[in-house]
């Protein structure tokens, strides 16, 4: 990507992501990765399976699941609908970068900015999203992710590592929405 | 003043004493008291007034289901009132008021009602107040309203915070005496995910309260040690002072955890209550039984109360009513009353015994086969009046009096999902019967009265409910416990000419069951709606089955066939705040915030709320007193060279596969299939019976790749209905959707200076000029040296116009980019406002005209609905109703007399018609003042209105006696041959 | 209420948006004799069971699915939930 | 015919009460009436009164299958008001204001008619232009409305969240003859009147089918056994689904859905009138007991089951904690539900069906207790003259067909928005 003129601002309106502490938790804000969603075409099945193991050396995980391997991580978040994560440093372009993966065989939309990532790392993790999130988190092993609601707001949720990590995307507009919530359970809970 | 009732032994920490005041008197209590027990302790039996007939009252029970000790607690902005004393934990420096009297708790002017109360008998109101007519909301109402209501809320907003969460479990165990207890350590021990709730703030339950003993232990140290091997099993989570609720589908339970009650005020930052939402495999309900009352003349003195309660009050709490006492019992269970009194200390002047035939009782006298007929003392017991067996009446001096009618099981959440219970005639009370899928009754709840019926029965219904999931249960070795039978001769009220009380806090009286039947009101329903019985804070959980055993004898039928009431959530009354949880006040719903939010604040600009979005309303300049100042300004220096103004908000759905034009085709009733790549096409869409759903403009990016947008209110709607489409309507039509609103930072930039400015911004390799990117054209382009973005020749305003979108993260520096290279142009940002007097100027349809109720002939597009192919609401929109010759059409209107202004809502009156429904010819939707034309402009709908333009008609607005004299118009205001828009 | 997912498994129906009656999938051919009164009946006229009703549902917060729930209207029970897409085409919807 | 006083509240105050009868008498039925009504609910039973009364039919029985007053007429937030938008509805729900304003003295029966007013708030200046819209439709058609800006709302509620609000106050449209009325007291004093008047109440007779030959009603089936009609009016609510369906009319553009209600425990007065939030799912008021009745959004999906779930009872809540945070302390106390019979458009249906003598009463949504009277009366009109009353004339069955629906909230064929 060129080197533009033009400086960004993180989800919460600051330069450097934000970073909140409380016993046995810290959220963060999420601003280094590239997202876009990664849809297979009806038309071409064979293609897409093709493409996809070719250009990530990975099986596209199945529902409520997330995979990884090298740059990518597939979120699982529809029927043949996949988000897919990559560092936003290298991947920037990250939908024509699929694109060139995939042709006509998917339809790639980038979605880095429509979501506000928060990371919630520490072993009272899960105390926080019981008062945040109906879904079963102590059921829900590393890899699972699910789209959710929280706190009136659609979410993505993915474990990282199961009881300990989560990473919690809302739309990027409700980001301040979002981390008051997250801020606000953690103090409640904490 | 003294503790004088307090007893030795009970539950209570005696090295914690707490220092509490009761209207202004101050007392002292221990850690382990309710409010109630202190009060007992110190003496204090008086602790409210009745509903209706304002009779002194104190505590019946010793738990949540007490109608009469219901205070004011806490003061300040905290005063909640109508708190049970009895389940009240008291804390260091507790305050709490009595309730609805007029002057004292001892001397309440409204305790006239009492005297007077021959005139106030069941639904008297229905029969007068109706003369003179006007009397009743002047006078009437206004004195009943004063006097009705309990206690009072503080008027000040609550400054606490709820909280609300969710569980999982395969296990929930409701109530953690006996048999809940012995299901969850059954449940726990087989590895089953288990959940224990209970209200009180000591599990355990009536072991608390008794003096039984479990295997070697007392009945509170077994509790406490199977709590403990809970407490210690990673698969249990136990809640004490939480009670549960609500039984809702699918094993979903409600329960409200009081995570702060029991101390002054929440920690900083902590929940006062958490409502939980637990999602349960199965539930155990293990809810124990509520003893309820004989009614008799006066059995609502304070010191009047139920046996088992005084027991509890006793044997938990180390605290009696008084010294003397006496007890009424109708069955076995009230014996033990006696005797647990007996051996606390307490003199038991009698014990009172309705049966004949019941067993023996030593240590004080037995009158079998006796009744009391009255109670005297007027702010507290100090006789009984007995009927003896023989026929005579004896006076018996007491300060208390016990009293058992046996005991109801607590049904209530089995009747959720409107199952209804059956009557056992054994146990003279309803039981379970059908009960909510995935739950089992067990112990008192279901009838299993004694401890060790109530210990196996816990066990076994646990190991049932485990079994529905797979999970064997482990047994599980129970204790030897007490598994006395019930013994039970029903005796619902003792017949005399006075008031015995069924519902105490509403004052229902035997005589009011009575007159309700003479009146005809014999259905459950009519005769609690009637005569207000299980209306009160207690829902009747110690009066709704006496109520109903009185109305079956008046009926002569049994008490089956008479009815049950419908129990219904909640359990026990729920503060509202908890049920809103953190979604109160300002925090209500989220906020979505636009990219360019952070420097309009800068600006100090005015923000307005749409939908969730907040949005930059104006911008105002130092000078500027009036908002239409600024607004003014917005849209001249627009109109005169360039303004920006950030439309991210507008929905944004990415359209992507081989038939994604087809798919469009059928969503916008006009056609869409030919658009060309690069180019842009405004699109109506409609819902299927013909009416406008939304509008906006779809760009195609590339053959199979577009990008639609929506109204900012409709975005949601729109993709759910496209969803709708896709995957209901023609599930093999390759196309992808998937909202991009919030990933593209969208500016628009407008005037006839927009893109010189753009010509800055955009990379000098995009050419923009009106030759290769004309008015509908679109391309993707990079700016600011190598940034991806978008551009689309649209406009709104009707001037040379343009929308910009960049990644998101880059929308903050594009509007400062963009107002940096507009300096030269005096480029501002505009509002909302100023967008909103640009598309009316420009006569374009928004939200105030598409309302859901019009068509695309209404908004003057009927000829965009193509009837050579199928789309949505074409084929409805052909129906007679929607094609009338004086449907209504959306015109321009100006005002004759150019300084008056228009106002929304406004109706059109024809000239010399009367301004009357009959007359009415349609309404203003929208209005601004035009500062390009100097006066105020509006839209509107008019019956035919598409061919009076020319018209002068009147513009009425009664609701303010106004009227103004319009001009009916082109809607388009502004540049009519749209020539700027194309320049 | 639960929803059971075909493909996610139980969800609180919180996260899902209601429509209505299945047959909305059902929908008419345009070019038809009589399409006014054809549509008519497929958009206004519902059986509205008391018992067994196939229903549509949205799982907004969720996948995006469109479900058909079978759900019985005087016990809640749920009995069976389809993703409506494959229910469309086993009614012979296509393109 | 007893008569109800304050003069024999005091002598049978002073007598013990013995001289009271019932409100209503007991009837078997007879082997046939003149008109059926099916549904002792509110409208049904004002239909039978206004049948003996007006238009001289005295021949009617009411069949309830269980107890009168038991439908919804029974579990509703007893609010009263004529402030509609649209032509079709305006006149009737205003037939019905001016029939409540003199039903006591009428029917004999306090039922308590309290005219505390019923204000709407808005919130954004589109809301506000909406109101002024429908208030100027209101006057236009003799109606009481008054728009009111921020402070006007402040008057007259001060209690209100203006300062800290996630939606501010706008102002209001306020219907100062809006207000509630004691429920159960519309139903007993409907059924007392038609009584009196010689209409036979037949509660716990619940129809199990129609007798139809030749395309013409003859009679019901019942747990009663048969009973005859020349004509049958069906005004059952949210089971018109289940007794048109017995009739052989198998979809009706219905559906039935649960609307919840909630009642805090009781207080010393605080809500001057009816307070309905113009952001949330929220209206309020206050019993003359001090309970807080208030209420929201239906739950959303079709149900018969006269009971709802937590995510509404929540989102009422919600709103009511964004509106009015002082509440914040006061318990609800009970939640309760009732089945709508929620139409097409939101509007009601008081129509002839397809069936010679079988007449429809329905779809009343969730603003069928404040029709009642108008309902009750119109509906008499129908089964007595055949013509519908000429405020209910736009109530047809046929006005889907024809492209006339009378949407007041612009939401189109979708009951569970309206």
């Amino acid at each position: 990507m060129a080197e533009h003129r033009l400086k960004p601002i993180t989800q919460l309106g600051g330069d450097a992501p934000r970073r909140d502490s409380f016993p046995g938790l810290t959220i963060t804000e999420r601003t280094d990765t590239a997202l876009a969603s990664l849809s297979a075409r009806q038309s071409k099945p064979a293609e897409f399976q093709t493409a996809a193991k070719v250009f990530f050396g990975f099986d596209l995980p199945g529902p409520a699941r997330s995979a990884s391997g090298g740059d990518y991580t597939a979120i699982w978040t529809g029927p043949e609908q996949w988000f897919i994560e990559a560092p936003f440093a290298t991947h920037e372009d990250i939908a024509p970068i699929l694109k060139r993966g995939f042709g006509d065989s998917a339809s790639i939309t980038e979605q880095t900015d429509g979501w506000a990532g928060f990371d919630l790392e520490g072993e009272r993790a899960l105390s926080v999203f019981e008062i945040l999130s109906n879904l079963d988190l102590g059921k829900l092993p590393t890899g699972g992710a699910s789209r959710t609601v929280i706190e009136h707001l659609g979410c993505i949720l993915v474990c990282r590592v199961a009881g300990r990590h989560y990473t919690v995307y809302g739309g990027r507009s409700s980001a301040a929405s979002l981390h008051h919530a997250l801020v606000t359970a953690a103090k409640s809970a904490l | 003043m003294s503790q004088k009732n307090r007893l030795s032994g009970g539950q209570l920490n005696r090295s914690k004493p707490l220092n509490f005041t009761f209207d202004g008197a101050s007392y002292q209590g221990y850690e382990g008291d309710t409010l109630a027990s202190a009060l007992l302790a110190n003496g204090v039996r008086l602790m409210g007034r009745s509903f209706k007939y304002h009779r002194p009252r104190g505590p019946i029970s010793s738990g949540s289901e007490e109608p009469n000790a219901i205070v004011e607690l806490r003061g300040g902005a905290r005063q909640e009132p109508n708190t049970r004393a009895t389940i009240a934990e008291l804390f260091e420096g507790l305050s709490a008021k009595s309730q609805n009297h007029v002057g004292s708790l001892k001397f309440d002017f409204l305790a006239i009602n009492d005297r007077l109360s021959s005139f106030f008998a069941a639904g008297f109101y229905y029969k007068t107040f109706m003369w003179p007519k006007a009397f009743w909301e002047k006078l009437y109402e206004p004195m009943i309203r004063r006097a009705a209501g309990l206690g009072s809320l503080s008027m000040q907003d609550d400054p606490d915070h709820y909280d609300k969460g969710f569980l999982h479990c395969d296990l929930l165990v409701i109530g953690a005496g006996p048999s809940g207890l012995a299901a969850a350590l059954t449940a726990a021990r087989s590895g089953a995910r288990v959940i224990l709730a209970d209200e009180d703030f000591t599990p355990g339950g009536r072991l608390n309260a008794e003096t039984f003993t479990l295997g070697d232990a007392s009945g509170a140290d077994w509790a406490k040690a199977a709590i403990a091997e809970l407490a210690s099993l990673p698969n249990v989570r136990i809640l004490t002072r939480t009670v549960v609720i609500g039984a809702f589908d699918h094993g979903i339970y409600g329960a409200l955890e009081r995570v702060s009650d029991h101390i002054a005020t929440p920690a900083s930052g902590k929940p006062r209550q958490i409502l939980w939402r637990i999602y349960s495999q199965r539930a155990v309900l293990a809810a124990g039984a509520t003893e309820r009352p004989i009614a008799f003349k006066n059995n609502d003195r304070p010191g009047v109360m139920l046996a088992g309660a005084m027991r509890a009050y006793a044997n938990r709490w180390a605290a009696t009513p008084g010294q003397m006492v006496a007890v009424f019992t109708n069955n076995d269970d009230g014996l033990r009353t006696a005797s647990d009194l007996l051996a606390k200390g307490v003199r038991v002047a009698a014990v009172i015994d309705s049966r004949s035939d019941g067993p023996a009782f030593q240590g004080a006298e037995h009158l079998r086969g006796a009744v009391v007929t009255d109670a005297l003392g007027r702010l507290g017991l100090s006789s009984i009046k007995v009927k003896l067996a023989s026929g005579e009446t004896r006076q018996i001096a007491a300060e208390a009096l016990g009293v058992s009618g046996g005991w109801n099981p607590n049904v209530h959440l089995t009747c959720h999902q409107r199952g209804l219970p059956v009557w056992n005639a054994e146990l003279a009370a309803f039981v379970p019967g059908t009960l909510p899928v995935g739950m089992v009754v067990a112990g008192a709840a279901n009838g299993q009265l004694s401890t060790s019926g109530a210990l196996a029965s816990g066990a076994a219904a646990a190991a049932q409910a485990l079994e529905g999931i797979g999970i064997t249960a482990k047994s599980v070795d129970l204790p030897q416990a007490e598994d006395a039978p019930v013994r039970v001769t029903p005796l619902w009220y003792v017949p005399h000419k006075g008031r015995a009380w069924l519902d105490q806090q509403n004052d229902v009286t035997v005589k009011d069951v009575k007159l309700a039947h003479q009146e005809g009101f014999r259905s459950v329903e009519h005769l609690k709606r009637y005569t207000t019985m299980g209306m009160a804070t207690d829902q009747g959980k110690t009066s709704n089955i006496s109520g109903l055993a009185v109305m079956a004898e008046m009926t002569g039928k049994s008490i089956p066939e008479t009815g049950t009431t419908i129990y219904r959530p909640p359990y026990t009354p729920v503060p509202i705040a908890a049920f809103a949880g953190r979604s109160a006040g300002a925090d209500f719903r989220p906020k979505r915030l636009t990219p360019s939010h952070k420097w309009a604040s800068e600006q100090g600009a005015v923000f307005v709320e749409v939908g969730m979005w907040l949005r930059a309303q104006w911008l105002p300049r130092a000078g500027e007193t009036t908002w239409r100042q600024s607004v003014d300004r917005e849209v001249l220096a627009t109109r005169g060279s360039v303004g920006i103004c950030d439309v991210t908000t507008l929905g944004k759905i990415d359209v992507q596969g081989p038939d994604a034009a087809e798919f469009l085709n059928r969503i916008y009733c006009n056609p869409f299939a030919k658009l060309p790549v690069g180019k842009v096409r405004y699109g109506l869409m409609l819902r299927e019976d013909g009416m406008a759903m939304d509008d906006g403009t779809t760009a195609r990016l590339a053959e199979d790749h577009f990008v639609t947008t929506t109204t900012t209110a409709n975005a949601v709607g729109v993709y759910r209905h496209m969803e709708f489409a896709r995957q209901c309507l023609w599930p093999d039509l390759d196309v992808q959707i998937i909202s991009t609103t919030e990933a593209w930072a969208q500016f628009s930039v407008a005037g006839p200076n927009a893109r010189a400015l753009l010509e800055k911004i955009v990379d000098p390799e995009h050419d923009i000029s009106n030759e290769a990117f004309p008015y509908m054209g679109c391309g993707e382009i990079t700016v600011c040296g190598g940034l991806r973005a978008r551009l689309f020749r649209i406009s709104f305003s009707g001037e040379l116009a343009y929308e910009i979108a960049v990644p998101t993260r880059y929308g903050d520096g594009l509007v400062r980019a963009m107002m940096e290279a507009g300096r030269a142009f005096n480029a501002l940002v505009y509002g909302t406002e100023a967008l909103g007097v640009m598309r009316i100027e420009k006569g374009h349809a928004a939200g105030n005209e598409l309302n859901g109720t019009t068509s695309a002939l209404n908004l003057g597009m009927g000829g965009m609905v193509n009837k050579k192919k199928d789309s949505i609401g074409s084929t409805l929109s052909e129906r007679e109703g929607m094609n009338r010759a004086d449907a209504y059409n959306l015109v321009g209107f100006q005002p004759v007399d150019a300084s008056k202004p228009l106002l929304g809502g406004m109706h059109f009156i024809n000239q010399g018609a009367p301004a009357d429904a009959k007359n009415d010819q349609g309404y203003m939707t929208s209005v601004a003042f035009s500062p390009s034309l100097g006066h105020s402009i509006g839209l509107g709908y008019l019956k035919n209105g598409a061919a009076r333009k020319g018209e002068t008609l009147r513009a009425v607005n009664p609701l303010a006696g106004e009227e103004v004299m319009v001009k009916v118009v082109s809607a388009h205001f502004v540049d009519p041959e749209g020539e700027r828009l194309r320049g | 209420m639960i929803i059971n997912h075909p493909l996610l498994g139980p969800r609180d129906s919180q996260e899902f948006v209601y429509l209505g009656d299945a047959n909305l999938i059902d929908r008419p051919d345009w070019a038809a004799e009589g399409a006014v009164d054809t549509f008519h009946d497929y958009l206004y006229q519902r059986t509205n069971p008391a018992g067994l009703h196939q229903e549509l549902w949205f799982h907004e917060q969720g996948d995006r699915s469109w479900l058909v729930v079978t759900r019985n209207t005087l016990t809640h029970e749920i009995t069976k939930v389809e993703l409506a897409r494959d229910v469309a085409r086993s009614r012979g919807r296509s393109k | 015919m007893m008569r109800y006083s304050g003069f024999k509240v005091i002598k049978e105050a002073l007598t013990g009460h013995k001289g009271w009868t019932p409100a209503w008498r007991d009837h078997e039925p007879k082997k046939h009436y003149d008109i059926i009504i099916i549904g002792g609910g509110g409208h049904g039973l004002a239909t039978a009164y206004y049948l003996a009364k007006i238009f001289g039919k005295a021949n009617v029985a009411v069949l309830e299958k269980g107890w009168i007053g038991g439908g919804n007429v029974g579990r509703n937030t007893t609010i009263i008001r004529s402030n509609y938008l649209l032509d079709g509805n305006e006149p009737f729900y205003e037939f019905s204001m001016k029939l409540w304003e003199n039903l006591e003295q009428d029917f004999n029966y306090n039922a308590m008619v309290s005219q505390r007013g019923v204000l709407n708030l808005c919130h954004t200046d589109a809301q506000r232009d909406a109101f002024r819209r429908r208030g100027n439709g209101m006057r236009l058609n003799g109606v009481d409305a008054e728009l009111l800006d921020r402070e006007g709302v402040r008057k007259l509620a001060p209690f209100l969240n203006f300062d800290n609000a996630r939606f501010p106050i706008k102002g209001g449209l306020l219907q100062p003859r809006g207000g509630t009325v004691r429920h159960d007291a519309v139903a007993w004093g409907y059924a007392r009147g038609a009584d009196q008047r010689g209409v036979d109440i037949i509660q716990n007779c619940e129809v199990t089918g129609f007798k139809i030959e030749n395309g013409k009603v003859l009679g019901v089936e019942t747990t009663r056994g048969f009973i005859g009609a020349n004509k049958i009016g069906c005004a059952v609510a949210g089971s018109s689904g289940k007794v048109m369906a017995q009739a052989g009319i198998h979809r009706l553009p219905i559906e039935s859905h649960v609307l919840q209600a909630f009642v805090s425990e009781g207080l010393k007065p605080v809500i001057p009138g009816v307070i309905t939030y113009g952001a949330g799912h929220f209206y309020v008021s206050q019993s003359d007991k001090g309970g807080l009745v208030f209420g929201g959004d239906i739950d959303g999906y079709n149900t018969y089951a006269q009971r709802g779930n937590l995510p509404v009872v929540e989102d009422v809540c919600e709103g009511g904690m964004s509106l009015m945070p002082m509440i914040g302390r006061a318990r609800l106390l009970r939640i309760w539900g009732g089945i709508m019979d929620m139409s097409m458009d939101g509007s009601p249906i008081i129509d002839k069906t397809d069936i010679d003598g079988l007449y429809f009463n329905g779809g009343w949504c969730y603003g069928g207790f404040k029709a009642t009277p108008a309902s009750g009366w119109c509906f008499a009109h129908l089964l007595a003259n055949d013509q519908p009353h000429s405020v209910a004339t736009a109530y047809r069955f046929d006005r889907f067909r024809k492209g006339l629906m009378i949407d007041e909230k612009g939401m189109g064929a979708q009951p569970n928005l309206h």
